[in-house]
């Protein structure tokens, strides 16, 4: 049992936060938008930070200090992963990145405006 | 080596493979906002490389550079998106 | 003995004060001022008497022990002859400037730097210490300087004032470097104590020669001497009373007095003789020459001058009693004769408003005075008996034929000189005088009694002074002679010495004189034609040759090292590197390749590849914000590398940093153009990839040494030992930064503080923008 | 919120008292302050919502990380499997119920974490959430969806 | 004694600091940054005097034995320096408050001006390696701003390679440091000259004196390092220039000094033939330089180039002679060149230009400014008796002894076109007549900088320091053997480290 | 145009890290951190805010004026180094309370100087981004 | 490793050199911040490396347990850090200025101060 929690267990964790990473650099590397490769980026990437984190969360049960730097990490990746990728995003697409060409539909052409950056809803009118 | 050490050594490949994915696409682009993810990646990779060391090396100091990390790099990232947004304008 | 001190150190006091006197009686300064030389000149005439019975008299203090420097004053036989002519003339060219310069606004500045040079000419003549004699030396030049520039809104008397001290600057520089050589070798730089160690430590130096001529250029070219003689004429622009006291009297005399002073020291050397006998005697004839060209009276004074110069230069060459008795007849007959042309050169200028002998004549009515003074000094300058001009002669005569050497040529060249100044004495002191009168640009009128006081004076005493010769002779000359030579003699002055070679040669001079004077314009259209052709190589075109070839290379060298490129900056910075340490490295160490100390594990090395392409990206990319993400990424890894190798602090604070510097970045690129493309030469970038690599090698070399070399163990393990027990922390590199070392902490957030004042006052501070808020 | 409150000093006290002030006996006494609190709250018949939305607050944190699971599988599958001509991405426009400046960060940011969808922006009118989707065939539904499990959930923790 | 050491670095500090907690009140930062000059000015006499009479003084920052803590240390040689630089910030600090504009008053001047006092006292009196870059990087950031505060175009321009070139410099102190301390291990510089000392491998810390040469010879503007001055000191205001003339190099020229006696004297005869190189080219090619000028900063900057020749001349020598003749010389040119940028400063007030085709009638209208003027432009060139004289007395004599004729042939060229050169702001701005042509207080060179407030100060103010600096020239002229007999003791000092090493670690090492 | 979505996190990260900020200065003499990491922490923090809500509101809610930040950090430090003189200590010998005090631990002239350290980081960090970004 | 790092260190100091060379003051002050870097690195490498363990003293020991870092290199980087960074954010805003006042971005066209 005591193997399993201070073996074990980070060792999971550890691999699988790694295969995310992995997972996350991958999408980058072969996905064909911006926007495409942010959700790779976005979710694997922070979905790996937070295992590997847990992996010191579950083999260093008894430092609170310790604990809590792993948890400060945690939720402060998955508060700042998204807004990041959001303003990625936007700047992306106000500076004019092109789409990919397989790109269904776009339901936010014409929605900025070019010198204020200001979105309109659509239901505006 | 047990276990731990086996997946320790198995993960740190994995990370070392996903930098160099992310900064080859770093290198390629096309365009700037695909850098910036890139660039984006690599750290949320580098505070997992640290993470990993931490764990490695038994010495809990270095979580601590990984939180900063975790807390600075987001920084870095929205800067350089007000960047783009700026010269998107121009 | 503070006499001597008093004597030199008044006139620099009274000069400092001399513009508020003038301010206080702007009528009467001359003659308020002149009372000082007068007092000097008392204070000298009291010590002819001892003087002459073989006393010498000595003042001195140390002054700067440290190099040797006293400040220390010898009057003998040789330093009084000299003082009596400087504050005797002294005393009637401050009472003539009086009058001469009546109203002009900065006349009190004048009579500071006259006296200023006064006092400097003293100590000049009176130092024992050869740097003190220096400083007073170049005094003297300065406050020339500032006399010949003295009229300074026009330009050539600018430009004379600069030549003036340059050619003197110059030699004074050598005479510096001659002065502390012998200084060297005889142990002290007092002269007397080299006089009494005798010629032979001297000679027998193997930097005799250098010496001998580092200290001829200081003599040279104070004395004018050619080739160095070309500033005399052109300090002509300086006012009349300056050209009599500095520029015949006095100053241009220093050299002279130099020679002689330090004659029994180089004296026997055939090099000393051929030298002073060579250059005397080319700036003798050659002055004499090209003064018969002038038309300028103070002109045709000036070149007579230079020949009279080139004259006791020769003698003082002849090294033999005779001679040197001579020189300084000659030097005293001359001082008395031109001081007194000078100053009528001057009235002539004032009362008739011209200086050119040709619109010049029949003056001796309006006046009568100063005709009366020009006439005496004239014939003085003629010879002509009784006058001590002619004692004077006689005695350069006996001199040249006593000649132990060249005796032809030397005694030749001699009469060829004294009959040319028997027509330049007729020329300049006698022809404006006489005839009719001429038309002149003013109506003439007799200068006032300041003016004529001084040159009347002169005259009379190269009157008297010929009628008692052996007074004057005597108590003077062969004091002074004596000095020189370092013996005593007997010789007898006197007007009439019986029928001999030198009567007759006089009388040859006077004959062919007024026979030159009689053909005077054909003989002056002749002089100016050679002198014409002989000028594109002539030493007066010369000195602007070297001056506007120095300047001109000044300018090519500026142009190269000073060229306004940063990039040509960095690359001397980058070569001066690479060349000095570089090279030291390689061929005066010793390298070896280090041993591996720790193994390379593979993400250290794929970390180390990623940040050199990643540093390589920030050279290649042309878009902004890539160059600074790749300087993220060698940021992010060198705080990676920190963290491998045990340093939290490190890495952490390099992050932060990074990332701020980031930050930093974009907000600055906001701003400038997104894209640049700068064109640069594919050599100009092979030389700049080189030189950069070339360093990077060497700090590569470097490193490799300093891993390898420990010359003994290091500090480290002091603070481990004493951070927690004495300095109360767990992490010595915060209490390093805290407490062992925390004042460059307190350097470093100084720096910070200052960055940041820095970047608020570049932002809110602009030109035609920025006033205070 | 004083029942959090509570519940937090009770969480300290179990520490304290165990004598290991670390996570595990923090995470242990809140669980066993929450029961107590609940015991007793019922008792003294003071009004409050509290239990009722730790309750929701742990059944949206549940789902959310069921959600991101299945996220993170659905981006393998996305990258490592999927054909590159078979992939649909899109930008789609989701309206918002949501008002505050909290309520529509946090929804945004869960939405980039949860399965094919990115938040994009806002529009400045608050009216709409502009998210881009990686693979979804039928935008539609996946509107209905989101606004269903995700914006649903949150608002009842929240309010 | 302890505190004493640390004042002339602690007070300005605390004179920055506390202009920065007075920002919006202009008058009070003046206050503050008078008495902060003052304070300085008291405690580098002060300290002089005590080294003067009880010799090399120490003290171990926080308490720390040398080596493991940071020793500051004033020998006579780092005394006279800090005196020096109290002094001239107190002349350039009134100087200052009668011709700063309110603009740059309000955006800092005093306060950076206080911390490049700072910087210049400890990089002075340090006594650790290390410790030395930390100040230099102090001076170093605050005379960049000093230097670009403003931000007219000349600034910004000469700004730009000033900064490139001194962080370059930078990078390779440090660089040399970090060498020193791995092959080393210690910072503090008298246990590094016993270490090198017992190291054996000269050609290693002969590679490491060619670095500390470069780093800190592009601090003192040598040949070929020196582009940096000419390119940037002629363009901020005067009261700037003026502060950056007269300190700036010399901290590098004292760098040298203090590595080349104490650090790298195993192998003199390789080393210090650099040094003599250096110097001889620095003297002639920053003359000529300086000689096709034709405004009145940029030629004394250039002179400034050329004058570190001299200073590091002796050094080169390295005889008792050379050094004390250096050292005398340093203070000199402080002294000298600092005046003459103050005077170039009232020049600009009075005619509203630099530049000498556009000054003229100087002499005529202003007698006492002439006056003023052409005493440190004597003393530059070397006119005796002035202090420029003796000092070049002493170094030529150092090398004729040292056989160095050559040099000692340029040195003494170099004094004329020295004389050349002064003489041509002489000729051109003081006796050539008024061209009449004023280009008023807004020329292109003057900037917010100067034509701001100066109109309604006062000149006597302006006057003022230039008259007492004018005074000292004379005086330490006439009486140069006071200053001998302490440069040479300092020289002593040098000559001999084992006192400084005793001083600082102590009998036993 | 500013993002509502990272004004709304920003808002909720400022207390975080500004506490975070101050951890690392009060533990630094122990473990990693200090007044310069802290002080960089705080800074960021602001900046974050700055960022997201304007220089304004950020400049507001620090409420002293940034140069101030660098007056008071700098005596502070000052201040702790001259404090042994009176003792007859050298400058900047450390002098420490016998006891520690709760939270912070023992406190010494250090630890003033570290906070010191700390104000000068944060007030000179802050008046570069204010004013750059302001500009 | 250590050999390694003296390498990257060579080539941080290269390319920061030649960045510097280059005529575009951005590229400029890039490579200024490189040459920090690279002195840096350097001041780590040659004080001698040890992996893994930073000068810590641990809870309950009175002093660090060998091997440890070197503090030394580590204190003094630290500083160097600070300074650097202090400068370079002068030197940006410099650079910015630049640009704006003298219109150019090619240090080639700044000479006017110059001889
Ligand atoms: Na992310
Ligand atoms: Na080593």
């Amino acid at each position: 049992m005591e193997a399993v929690l201070t073996e074990w267990l980070p060792a999971l964790l550890v691999l699988l936060g790694a295969s995310f990473m992995l997972l996350a650099a991958i999408g980058v590397a072969r996905l064909p938008d911006v926007w495409m490769r942010m959700h790779a980026s976005t979710k694997s990437a922070t979905f790996g930070v937070g295992c590997m984190a847990l992996a010191v969360v579950v083999s260093h049960l008894h430092e609170l200090g310790v604990e809590t730097r792993a948890i400060i990490i945690i939720g402060f990746v998955f508060q700042t992963a998204p807004v990041a990728a959001h303003m990625i995003g936007r700047a992306a697409y106000l500076k004019g990145v092109r789409p990919w060409r397989g790109t269904m539909r776009d339901e936010l052409k014409g929605r900025y405006d070019p010198d204020t950056h200001t979105l309109a809803s659509g239901n505006d009118s | 080596m047990n276990v731990l050490e086996g997946a320790l050594v198995l993960s740190s490949v994995m990370l070392a493979l996903a930098v160099v994915l992310a900064f080859l696409r770093l290198l390629r682009g096309p365009s700037l906002p695909d850098r910036v993810v890139a660039f984006d990646l690599m750290t949320s990779v580098a505070v997992g490389i640290i993470v990993l060391y931490a764990i490695a090396t038994k010495e809990t100091v270095f979580l601590d550079v990984a939180v900063v990390l975790a807390l600075i790099s987001f920084l870095g990232t929205i800067a350089f998106a007000r960047y783009l947004e700026q010269r998107g304008r121009s | 003995m503070t006499g001597l001190f008093t004597a030199v150190f008044s006139g620099f006091l009274l000069a400092a004060v001399a513009p508020w006197v003038h301010r206080l009686a702007p009528r009467r300064s001359g003659w308020i001022l002149a009372s000082l030389p007068l007092a000097l000149t008392a204070y000298f005439v009291l010590h002819i008497g001892p003087i002459a019975e073989g006393a010498a008299f000595r003042a001195g203090f140390s002054w700067i022990p440290f190099l040797g420097i006293r400040l220390s004053f010898l009057l003998d036989g040789l330093s009084l002859l000299f003082c009596l002519l400087i504050t005797g003339i002294g005393t009637l060219v401050v009472v003539y400037s009086g009058g001469y310069l009546k109203g002009h606004p900065e006349l009190g500045r004048f009579h500071a730097y006259l006296l200023m040079f006064m006092a400097s000419m003293l100590g000049v003549v009176l130092s024992d210490n050869a740097i003190a004699l220096f400083v007073f030396w170049e005094l003297t030049s300065l406050s020339s300087f500032f006399l010949i520039g003295f009229d300074h809104e026009r330009a050539a008397a600018r430009a004379a004032a600069l030549q003036a001290l340059l050619v003197t600057g110059l030699g004074g520089l050598a005479l510096m470097a001659g002065l502390l050589l012998m200084g060297r070798i005889y142990g002290s730089l007092e002269l007397s104590r080299m006089m009494a160690e005798g010629s032979g430590p001297l000679q027998s130096n193997p930097l005799f020669l250098p010496i001998l001529i580092l200290v001829l250029a200081g003599a040279f070219t104070k004395s004018a001497q050619f080739p160095f003689h070309i500033w005399l004429p052109n300090a002509m622009e300086a006012p009349a009373p300056v050209s009599a006291y500095l520029h015949a009297a006095t100053m241009v005399k220093a050299g002279v007095y130099l020679v002689a002073r330090v004659n029994p020291l180089f004296a026997g050397s055939p090099f000393w003789f051929w030298m002073l006998v060579g250059a005397g005697g080319v700036t003798m004839l050659l002055g004499a020459c090209l003064a018969m060209v002038e038309t300028d009276l103070k002109r045709i004074l000036a070149y007579s001058t230079v020949s009279a110069l080139g004259t006791l230069t020769l003698l003082l060459g002849l090294d033999t009693i005779r001679a040197t008795e001579a020189a300084l007849a000659f030097l005293l007959v001359h001082g008395l004769y031109k001081g007194a042309l000078f100053l009528t050169a001057g009235a002539v200028d004032h009362g008739a408003g011209s200086r050119n002998v040709a619109e010049l004549g029949g003056l001796r009515r309006a006046m009568p005075i100063t005709a009366l003074a020009a006439g005496l000094a004239a014939l003085s300058m003629a010879g002509i008996p009784p006058f001590f001009g002619f004692v004077g002669k006689e005695t350069i005569y006996q001199a040249v034929l006593g000649s132990s050497a060249a005796r032809g040529l030397v005694t030749s060249a001699a009469l060829l000189a004294n009959l040319l100044f028997v027509a330049i004495g007729l020329i300049v002191g006698i022809r404006p005088f006489i005839g009719a009168l001429k038309e002149t640009p003013q109506h003439p009128h007799e200068a006032p009694v300041d003016l004529w006081i001084g040159p009347l004076l002169l005259g009379a005493i190269g009157l008297a002074a010929g009628l008692v010769p052996g007074a004057v002779g005597h108590d003077f000359v062969l004091r002074a002679a004596s000095v020189v030579m370092d013996r005593t003699t007997e010789t007898h002055f006197s007007l009439w010495h019986g029928w001999n070679t030198a009567v007759a040669l006089s009388l040859v001079t006077f004959a062919a004189g007024l026979t030159v004077f009689a053909a005077r314009h054909p003989l002056s259209r002749g002089f100016a034609r050679v002198s014409g052709a002989l000028a594109p190589v002539g030493p007066a075109r010369g000195y602007f040759r070297i001056l506007d070839g120095t300047i001109g290379m000044a300018r090519g060298v500026t142009r190269v090292f000073q060229s306004g490129y940063l990039n040509r900056y960095l690359l001397f910075v980058l070569f001066t590197t690479v060349g000095l340490a570089g090279y030291t490295l390689f061929f005066r160490a010793r390298l070896s390749w280090p041993e591996e100390v720790l193994h390379v594990r593979f993400y250290e090395a794929g970390l180390v590849a990623v940040m050199l392409v990643a540093a390589l990206t920030a050279i290649r990319s042309r878009a902004r914000l890539v160059t600074v993400i790749a300087l993220g990424v060698v940021g992010y890894g060198v705080s990676l590398l920190f963290l491998f190798f045990g340093a939290p602090d490190l890495a952490m604070t390099q992050i932060l940093v990074e990332t701020l510097t980031v930050i930093l970045f974009v907000l600055i690129f906001y701003r400038l153009p997104q894209v640049i493309v700068l064109s640069r030469s594919a050599g100009m970038r092979l030389l700049d990839a080189s030189i950069a690599l070339a360093c990077g090698g060497l700090m590569t070399a470097l490193v490799l040494t300093a891993v390898r070399v420990q010359w003994r163990p290091s500090i480290a393990s002091y603070f481990s030992e004493h951070s927690l027990s004495l300095a109360k922390g767990h992490n010595i590199v915060n209490v390093i930064l805290v407490d062992f070392r925390g004042f460059d902490t307190l350097g470093e957030i100084t720096v910070l503080s200052a960055a940041g004042i820095g970047v608020y006052g570049l932002l809110k501070l602009r030109s035609g923008r920025g006033e205070a808020p | 919120m004083s029942f959090f409150l509570w519940n937090i000093l009770l969480a300290v006290n179990w520490a304290l008292l165990t004598g290991h002030f670390d996570l595990e006996n923090l995470v242990g006494g809140f669980v066993i302050g929450f029961v107590l609190l609940w015991i007793l709250g019922r008792g003294t018949g003071q009004k409050t919502d509290y239990f009722r939305r730790v309750r929701k607050a742990i059944a949206f944190s549940l789902h959310f990380l069921r959600e991101l699971i299945l996220a993170n599988l659905s981006v393998a599958r996305t990258v490592l499997l999927e054909r590159r001509d078979k992939i649909k991405p899109a930008f789609v426009a989701i309206p918002l119920e949501v008002e505050t400046d909290a309520e529509i960060a946090l929804f945004a940011n869960l939405i980039t974490l949860t399965p094919g969808t990115l938040s994009l922006d806002v529009s400045t009118d608050r009216r709409v959430l502009y998210i881009h989707t990686l693979d979804v065939k039928d935008v539609d539904a996946l509107r209905a969806e989101i606004k269903r499990s995700l914006e649903r959930g949150l608002l009842e923790v929240m309010r | 004694m302890k505190s004493l050491l640390v004042m002339p670095i602690v007070l300005p500090l605390a004179a920055a600091a506390l202009c920065y907690l007075a920002w919006p009140w202009r008058r009070v930062q003046r206050l503050v940054g008078l008495l902060g000059a003052i304070g300085l000015f008291a405690a580098g006499w002060a300290l002089l005097a005590v080294v003067w009479t009880k010799g090399i003084q120490s003290v171990q920052i926080g308490g720390w034995p040398a080596p493991y803590g940071i020793t500051l240390v004033a020998d006579l040689l780092s005394a006279l320096m800090v005196a020096l630089t109290g002094s001239m910030g107190l002349a350039v600090m009134v100087f200052s408050l009668f011709s700063m504009d309110p603009g740059r008053e309000s955006h800092g001047y005093y306060p950076l001006f206080h911390i490049l006092l700072m910087g210049v006292s400890g990089a002075f009196l340090t006594g650790d390696i290390f410790n030395l870059y930390v100040w230099f990087e102090v001076l170093l950031i605050a005379s960049f701003v000093l230097m670009s505060l403003g931000g007219e175009r000349a600034q910004i321009e000469g700004g730009l390679k000033y900064v490139t070139l001194n962080l370059v410099s930078s990078a390779l102190f440090l660089a040399a440091v970090g060498i020193l301390y791995g092959e080393a291990g210690t910072l503090n510089m008298a246990d590094l000259a016993v270490t090198l000392r017992g190291s054996g491998q000269t050609g290693l810390v002969d590679t490491l004196a060619m670095l500390f040469l470069v780093a800190f010879g592009i601090k003192a503007a040598i040949f070929p390092l020196f582009f940096w001055l000419p390119a940037s000191y002629h363009t901020p205001p005067p009261a700037v220039s003026a502060i950056f003339a007269g300190l700036l190099t010399k901290v590098g020229v004292y760098a040298l000094i203090r590595v080349f006696t104490m650090l790298f004297v195993g192998d003199t005869g390789y080393t210090h033939a650099w040094i003599l190189w250096a110097a001889g080219l620095t003297m002639v090619v920053g003359i000529l330089g300086a000689v096709v000028q034709e405004d009145v900063r940029r030629l004394l900057s250039f002179n400034i180039v050329s004058h570190i020749g001299y200073m590091i001349m002796g050094l080169g020598l390295f005889s008792p002679l050379g050094l004390a003749g250096s050292i005398t010389y340093i203070v000199h040119h402080i002294i000298v060149i600092t005046n003459l940028f103050l005077i170039s400063g009232l020049i600009l007030r009075l005619r509203g230009s630099y530049r000498l085709a556009g000054l003229g009638g100087l002499y005529a209208a202003r007698p006492l400014l002439a006056f003023l003027f052409m005493i440190p432009a004597l003393s530059l060139a070397g006119i005796p008796p002035l202090s420029g004289f003796f000092p070049k007395l002493a170094l030529v004599k150092a090398g004729l002894e040292g056989g160095q004729y050559w040099l000692v042939a340029a040195a003494l060229a170099v004094g004329l076109l020295t004389l050349y050169s002064v003489i041509k702001i002489w000729n051109e701005a003081f006796w050539k007549a008024d061209p009449g042509t004023r280009e008023g207080p807004l020329h292109e060179q003057t900037d917010a900088g100067t034509s701001g407030a100066p109109a309604n100060r006062p000149l006597w103010g302006w006057f003022a320091p230039i008259g007492v600096l004018a005074l000292v020239t004379v005086a330490i002229g006439l009486a140069a053997e006071p200053v001998f007999e302490v440069a040479a003791r300092a020289a002593e000092q040098l000559l001999h480290p084992e006192g400084y090493i005793q001083a600082v670690l102590g009998g036993g090492t | 145009m500013r993002s509502l979505i990272l004004a709304a996190t920003a808002r909720f990260l400022l207390p975080i890290l500004f506490m975070f900020s101050i951890f690392l200065l009060v533990r630094g003499h122990h473990l990693p951190g200090g007044g310069f990491v802290g002080g960089l922490v705080a800074a960021a923090a602001f900046v974050l805010y700055g960022i997201a809500h304007g220089v304004e509101e950020a400049r507001a809610l620090l409420r002293v004026n940034t140069i101030s930040l660098l007056g008071v950090g700098l005596l502070l430090a000052l201040a702790s180094g001259l404090l042994p003189l009176a003792g007859g200590e050298a400058f900047m010998t450390g002098l420490w309370f016998q006891h520690p005090v709760p939270v912070l631990g023992k406190l010494g002239t250090p630890v003033i100087f570290d906070t010191g350290v700390y104000l000068v980081v944060l007030g000179a960090t802050l008046t570069v981004l204010f004013n750059l970004v302001e500009d | 490793m250590e050999i390694l790092l003296a390498f990257l260190i060579g080539g941080l100091y290269a390319a920061g050199f030649y960045l510097v060379l280059g005529r575009s003051i951005g590229k400029l002050i890039v490579g200024l911040v490189l040459l920090g870097q690279a002195a840096n690195l350097l001041i780590f490498t040659a004080g001698g490396l040890t992996r893994a363990h930073p000068p810590i003293v641990p809870e309950g020991a009175l002093e660090a347990q060998p091997p440890f870092a070197d503090p030394i290199p580590q204190a003094l980087i630290l500083t160097a850090i600070v300074i650097g960074f202090g400068v370079l954010a002068f030197a940006l805003v410099l650079v910015d200025r630049t640009f704006q006042r003298v219109g150019t971005y090619d240090t080639d066209d700044m000479t006017s101060t110059d001889a």
